[in-house]
């Protein structure tokens, strides 16, 4: 039975699965669960075409609540068990949730070899810079001087910045999001499953049990507009309640800058998402709250280039091209065979 | 050719075997499998034995850098590249030196005397010259000039020295031929193939091969031709096939045989490469060659094409399995199908890479967290790789559970002939998913990824089918539902089901065969690679008329069901193994049965008289 | 207070074990910890069983957000947490769905009856109210207002509502105190550190506790108050220790004894994190810790740090160590001294990583490639853990090789009285380095890292030492000089020697102990945190008259010489393991002994009297 | 026994090992391994206080060459090998050397953690864009579409740039140099060395076995001067065998240009190694001999920064300042206990 699915019309609850939630109450996680249902139905995809690979932690319970197909894999490894099922099968598509810990400590390298290969997945990192399911010890996105379970003299570690770690492996597609932002997240949930190759997509989550407040600077209504700056393709860096600040480039240094007083829009950094350099990109991770810049959020990068997942396949096209698709009996045959009676 | 040839005598013997060694870059490998096709071409059974150093290039002369090759050519069935050697080439002091021990007394002996220089004796650490001190008079040692002949030979093409040096293994080649009384039309055929596009590169190696053989005709001193006559094979077409190739065209034939996409997920490893090397060639049988960043990327990729629904494979040797072993545990309580190839090799860590050994089965059967059973299977040589793979998918696919194939450095670079099957003649594979449905539909159920099936498999649901979406992970799972469950009962439930799935796998294979009486004496348990000297030793002592027996395990978890009785059968059991005794222990603990061990890991296989001498002593 | 109390009776018992259940936000472990330090000041001897959801806060309310401690106090010795409860205490009706199965017929139920709401009882899966519909008749069920009175108690002091609630498990505390005879005074200590800085907490809390103590005085429906005499302890100055805290602080006297620092490389895993949290708040007795960035960095750094000189550690739990096994080959074949410390859990995969499981031996003796033996010990308990870790550090810097130290999710959290030795008392761990030499010194001899001494320990050179300047790495090295060797025989004899190295450990190792005869029907022999079960289900055989020893084994490998001897004096061996027979299996390998499992991995520990009742059937 | 080592006037033979040396004749480890012999004498210190740590291929056989502490650990792993050893014995000089693939493959985590942790190491990446030791596969470094024995219709995956990827994770000194070069390896070698901190320095090696000529560009004489360029901190970008052309600024995009031709010197990117913000260093390394760059040798980046080595002993330091040293009777006999009679 081959059941032909005309394009389902799709609400949010439908991408609901049977279990309970079980994150704690006020967890950011559910903000980002929220919007993923929401988005979901807006992308024209029926469910079974869609997979969430997750690792371990708070965050990777993701996909047992979606009712779409999904695995809970084992702590790190989620990029890598998305390559192979991407690869194998290019007409899925494929998320990848996971967290600060599980992307960027124990699986960093897979995410940054998959980020090279640029493989059509959408990468979601709930960064909430603490470990939340083994109870509250400092991950790889915790500032200096954290004190956590593991560190009660302060963390030494300095912090690993995940957006600058992919724009390092030549990302693609990064961009950046807050929970608590929920227009904002959808929107760039939505970017990142438009986008072909790999979509990273670090988003700020709050952990209100073992890291409360630790992106409040970028979610407090008194100051979130200060403390962030929203990009936008094509257009100058402002930002502040009152859109009078803005960033200007000071050779290759980012400055923060007054509008008016001989100050106009157009000396300001324009952003350019589709630069083929990623330098921009870059530059713009580097800016931080605690030197005293507005942290962008938006897309930081979006450019086409090939994929890994069209590439492999590609070469089984190529080959059979060349070879046909080839026979097993010719294949075991040829070379210096010899025959006994 | 009219030089006048002395008139030589031509023996016919059983069986023989030569080795070829010399510097890494002295094209030892090439001599010995240019030597072995020949003589398979000439109807012998081979098999063979590379052996090389773990530098790719280690320093010119030094014995470090010797490489060795030994066939082992027979006009009846054999099953090992042969305990001593007939006929030894050294190209130079240092392939002497750690090569002659293993020349048989009386044994024809063939140096190339150039090469024994101050600065070559020095490197090999002789004192004196061997060729003239009398320490090599129990040989037949022939001394030849070879680097001067073949220089002269390849005269007149305009070839540098070095070049012209290079063709120094076709001369050892042409003279081996001719010794051993073989055609030389598959080489010149190679000659033609491989280097038709260098002409003058292919009329040198044809000059010098031809020199060589032509010296043999010539010269005096070596007055005595060998003749091996074809063996009596059973009928059909055959190829001579390295083990890794075999076990790369088996897992092409289970994937066509189950309609299936294949996906290999692999880290380059020594002697796992060269599985990579080989399928990544064959794309267009619908082949993804995934060289991973990792081992641990290597297998969880291969989980994630296991759930996407094609035929999916990892291959690694010792040190990279053990990197795999968290991911089986996912792979084992995901219930998916997929293969776990370990090619093994010298250990532990490191170890010795290039030296072949079966000391990863422990980890094979228990080196993952918490209860975690896998069905094991292994090969026993080269052409059996292709067979055992094809079986390690049809359980795997069935039972939906990873299966472990093991093989070794051994038979994944030995070869031997290879009867060529028909694809139509091999069994199909049969699997089968779930059908869509269509959740609008008032008969509509929800899917439950845990319901079994009567071999308890649980059934294969495709990412992509409507109707199906279902979620997998790595905590345990309900029953039925799939969904996470601390329930203690189903947590024992499920434990217990996981290996009922494997012990289910006993009663779907061939009945145990045991070589000779199912009682008596001495019973030889063994499995991998020690197959061909275990069947030749115990076919010597039932020869002598010793009251042994051989049973030789593929199936090492499940064991036969007809193991306990077979073992009961014996007053004694000998296994011997490549390790210090690790099928042994499991034995010993399934059927307490004291069985001893004959163990050894120094890098190289068994000798037959090395198990002959522990029968004899045995029994 | 001077309500006329109404008159009570104290009954006099032997022992008694409770528990406190409620959701996970209820401070139900804070209960249990409180009752159990107050046992232990009154002098009781106590084992303790906490048991918490995986999820860091399941949905408040249901049966997957259930959190218990259950508490075994007596005026005996005793070994388990007990497996009936005499008193429970519920806080909602998940936790009494889930939990009231364990109480004792005739069992005192005390549940909070303002919780029994519409909701909650639904959530918990009742269609009727249990505390209405009889259900329950068989406990003494009293059912308490404790949401309302709390809030009466602490009216006043300004609490809003959801604060006030909080305080509901002081006046449960409270209530049990009373019900125990116990003293207020540990826990008014406790709130008085804990919350000084917030009075109106504090406050609250107290009267919260206060409230329950006198609602057991005044209220009649109960009665009776139980008292429990102190325990015939050996003298000395006792406390209260976890397992992972006991292991943690034996660690850091190992260091002191040994006069080293310690270096502990790990990676958060539950349950093992809290010895790297305990290890790091003690940085000022020279503790390095360093969260790596995963497993295999936390045991390739311990390798570092090893080779470095110090006393090096890696925890983890089964997925970690699991990753761990190709960097265990390298400390076994550089021979570096180290221990790592599996606190195990419930596989396979993630599987049940809060309960605890025993299943990760095999791992442990097996889970490496190539011939690759380790030494293994156990703790038997949480204090256990104290020495345990100090044997572990002996062995493996005396051996030079790295020591596997198993405990187990039920002993790291389980917690027990542990009577304080003093650091003066504790052997000294006695290590050299071999001395600087002076290279222009005409007696200067090139530095051979794998030269031993008597036990087979090569020496420990540490970096920075003039003239040992040395290389080790992952090939195969010659013995005594340690340079890389493909050599076939020293592979053999290197082999052999890492094996000796461990069987030497069972000539340096205590007499193994029988508890009871060393002959008789039955022997049970155990391992890790089946200690206490076991213990007391052979005590309570052995009262019945029945031929029944214990033997439980501290090492795993070697084995202790003695075991041979014991095992053979009994006409049946019976294996309880929290696994499906790992231990059992390797006990049949060695001796070749019918010996049967009784097996169970459900997430929970025996039950003495599963061990009882599995006793009684073999004898 | 302890012996004075007063400062010992040391020659690069006595840091050679009695080992024999086993790389192919012609292989570019060689000369690193010759280079390496030179500099260390000239560090003043002596060679007990000198350990190499490597993981496993060709350029990891390196330890064993050098008469110095050394191990050989396995695959990848070298980094976290030296952070245990360094953290618990700060007072010794400790070199990682490793492979493309080693270090960027299968050890890219650890080579990204070290290096965010700016532990004080000198990590020589050994570039030969192949995996030597097992025989020519390809690895993360090799240019698309390169043919190896693993990938005989080309690699589909886009490279690895080494010191993209560590400035990614805000490394504190990176450098590139050619094995040729030898006296500008030396000078890198000497400035790894002297630098406090993770120092990652790239050297393009030659595998003449399995992929000669991969670095023919930037180490023929005939075109070197034009395909490569020599960082010199406060200098301009200059470059060409006449010293005639040079690297522009357009606004953040690097562009050749010819000096000369109302160009001058003033017009061109000034190298800045100490610069704060490591957004040159990243626009640097993404010059690129394909896209028409010369490829910047020499120091990209040099500043200072917290060394989780010095930070790790510190804490302990500074816990003995609180707590005094300790003693584990008084922490047994903490809190609550009774007394049995
Ligand atoms: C191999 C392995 N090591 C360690 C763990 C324990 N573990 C589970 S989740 C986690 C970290 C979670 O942190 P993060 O990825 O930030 O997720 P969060 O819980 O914060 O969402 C760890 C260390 C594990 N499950 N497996
Ligand atoms: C766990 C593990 N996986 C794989 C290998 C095989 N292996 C050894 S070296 C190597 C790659 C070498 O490449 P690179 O690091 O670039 O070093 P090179 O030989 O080129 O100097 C591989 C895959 C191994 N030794 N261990
Ligand atoms: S622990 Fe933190 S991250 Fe995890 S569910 Fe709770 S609030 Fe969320
Ligand atoms: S294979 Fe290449 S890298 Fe390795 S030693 Fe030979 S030339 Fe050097
Ligand atoms: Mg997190
Ligand atoms: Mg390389």
């Amino acid at each position: 039975m081959s059941i032909e699915t005309p394009l389902p019309v799709l609400k949010p609850a439908d991408f609901a699965s049977d279990q309970d939630v079980r994150w704690c109450p006020g967890c950011g996680d559910y903000s980002i669960l929220a919007q993923m249902k929401k988005v979901l139905p807006t992308l024209g995809l029926p469910r079974e075409k869609i997979v969430f690979i997750s690792g371990i932690g708070c965050s990777s319970r993701f996909p047992y609540y979606m009712n779409t197909y999904g695995m809970h894999s084992i702590h790190g490894r989620a990029p890598a068990v998305a390559t192979g099922l991407k690869s194998t099968r290019p007409d899925l598509q494929v998320w990848v949730v996971t967290g600060d810990g599980d992307g960027l400590s124990i699986g960093g390298n897979h995410l940054m070899h998959c980020i090279r290969r640029n493989m059509d997945l959408n990468i979601i990192l709930f960064n909430n810079r603490i470990y939340g399911l083994t109870k509250g010890q400092y991950s790889p996105t915790s500032p200096l001087g954290k004190k956590t379970k593991s560190t009660p003299m302060g963390a030494i570690d300095n912090p690993l910045h995940p957006l600058s770690i992919a724009i390092g492996a030549e990302a693609t597609f990064v961009a950046r999001s807050i929970d608590t932002n929920i227009k904002h997240l959808s929107e760039m949930l939505k970017r990142a499953a438009e986008h072909r190759g790999t979509a990273f997509l670090e988003v700020y989550q709050n952990c209100n049990v073992f890291n409360d407040g630790a992106w409040e600077y970028a979610t407090n209504r008194q100051t979130k507009l200060e403390t962030t700056l929203e990009l936008q393709h094509g257009k100058p860096l402002i930002f502040g309640k009152d859109r009078d600040k803005g960033i200007r480039l000071n050779g290759l240094d980012p400055e923060v800058v007054e509008l008016g007083k001989g100050i106009k829009e157009d000396d300001l950094l324009f952003h350019d998402e589709k630069s083929p350099e990623p330098s921009l990109a870059y530059l713009l991770s580097r800016m931080r709250y605690e030197d005293g810049f507005p942290e962008p959020i938006g897309v930081f990068r979006s450019v086409k280039a090939p994929q890994y997942d069209e590439m492999i396949n590609a070469q089984v096209e190529e080959a059979r091209k060349q070879h046909g698709k080839g026979n097993l009996d010719d294949l075991f045959n040829a070379g210096e065979t010899w025959d006994v009676k | 050719m009219s030089t006048a040839a002395p008139e030589k005598q031509i023996s016919n013997v059983e069986e023989a075997t030569v080795r070829f060694c010399g510097d890494s870059g002295d094209g030892m490998q090439l001599a010995g499998t240019q030597f072995t096709t020949t003589s398979a071409l000439a109807g012998n059974d081979v098999a063979t034995f590379p052996d090389f150093p773990a530098e790719i290039r280690a320093p010119r002369g030094t014995k470090a850098g010797v490489s060795g090759f030994q066939i082992h050519f027979s006009s009846n069935e054999i099953y090992t590249p042969g305990d001593t050697v007939d006929a030894l080439v050294a190209m130079n002091p240092a392939a002497l030196a750690t090569n002659v021990a293993d020349l048989r007394d009386n044994g024809i002996l063939l140096v190339n005397n150039d090469a024994f220089d101050k600065k070559g004796l020095e490197q090999a650490g002789y004192d004196t010259n061997p060729l003239e001190d009398g320490s090599l008079d129990k040989y037949k040692l022939h001394s030849v000039e070879m680097t001067k002949l073949v220089r002269l030979a390849v005269e007149g093409l305009g070839l540098s020295q070095k070049e012209a040096d290079r063709c120094r293994n076709f001369f050892a080649m042409g003279l081996v031929f001719w010794l051993y009384d073989r055609s030389l039309d598959p080489t010149l055929r190679f000659i033609e193939n491989k280097f038709g596009k260098k002409p003058e590169v292919a009329q040198a190696n044809t000059k010098a091969l031809k020199a060589g053989f032509h010296y043999g005709e010539t010269v005096e001193a070596i007055n005595t031709q060998y003749h091996v006559d074809p063996a009596e094979l059973p009928a059909g077409t055959y190829r001579n096939i390295m083990g890794n190739t075999a076990l790369a065209w088996g897992l092409l034939a289970a994937a066509q045989l189950s309609e299936k996409r294949l996906f290999l997920g692999a880290y380059p490893i020594t002697p796992a490469s060269d599985i990579l090397h080989e399928l990544s060639k064959h794309k267009h049988y619908d082949v993804l060659t995934f060289q991973a960043e990792d081992e641990i990327a290597a297998v969880t990729s291969t989980i994630g094409a296991a759930f996407a629904g094609a035929m999916a494979v990892t291959a690694s040797s010792g040190p990279g399995i053990a990197l795999k072993g968290e991911a089986l545990g996912l792979a084992v309580i995901t219930e998916l199908p997929m293969i776990v190839i370990n090619v093994q090799r010298g250990g532990p860590s490191t170890g010795l890479p290039t030296k072949t050994e079966q000391s990863d089965l422990w980890q094979a059967m228990y080196g993952r967290n918490g209860e975690c059973p896998m069905c094991i299977i292994s090969a026993s040589g080269p052409a059996d790789c292709f067979y055992a793979a094809q079986e390690a998918w049809r359980i795997s696919s069935k039972y939906m559970m990873p299966v472990f194939l093991l093989t070794d450095g051994y038979i994944a670079n030995g070869s031997e002939p290879w009867r060529i099957p028909k694809m139509s003649e091999l069994p199909k594979i049969k699997i089968s998913h779930p059908e869509a449905q269509d959740d609008s539909d008032e008969n509509f159920k929800q899917f439950d990824p845990y319901t079994r099936d009567d071999n308890l498999a649980r059934p294969w649901a495709v990412p992509g089918t409507p109707g199906l979406e279902h979620r997998l992970g790595g905590l345990e799972k309900a029953d039925g539902t799939g969904n996470v469950s601390y329930d203690p009962e189903n947590h024992q439930h499920m434990t217990d089901v996981r290996q009922r799935k494997v012990d289910l796998v006993a009663d779907d294979i061939p009945e145990q065969e045991v070589n000779g009486e199912k009682t008596g004496d001495l019973l030889v348990l063994s499995w991998g690679g020690t197959y061909g000297s275990c069947t030749t030793a115990v076919r010597k002592a039932q020869a002598a008329g010793k009251k042994v027996s051989h049973c030789h395990l593929r199936y090492i978890n499940p064991f036969p069901k007809e193991l306990e009785a077979i073992l009961n059968g014996f007053k004694q059991v000998l296994i011997p193994e490549l390790n210090m005794g690790q099928l042994r222990s499991i034995i010993r603990d399934r059927f307490l049965v004291d069985a001893q061990g004959l163990n050894k890991v120094q890098g190289k296989p068994f000798s037959v008289a090395e198990i002959s001498a522990k029968i004899d002593e045995m029994v």
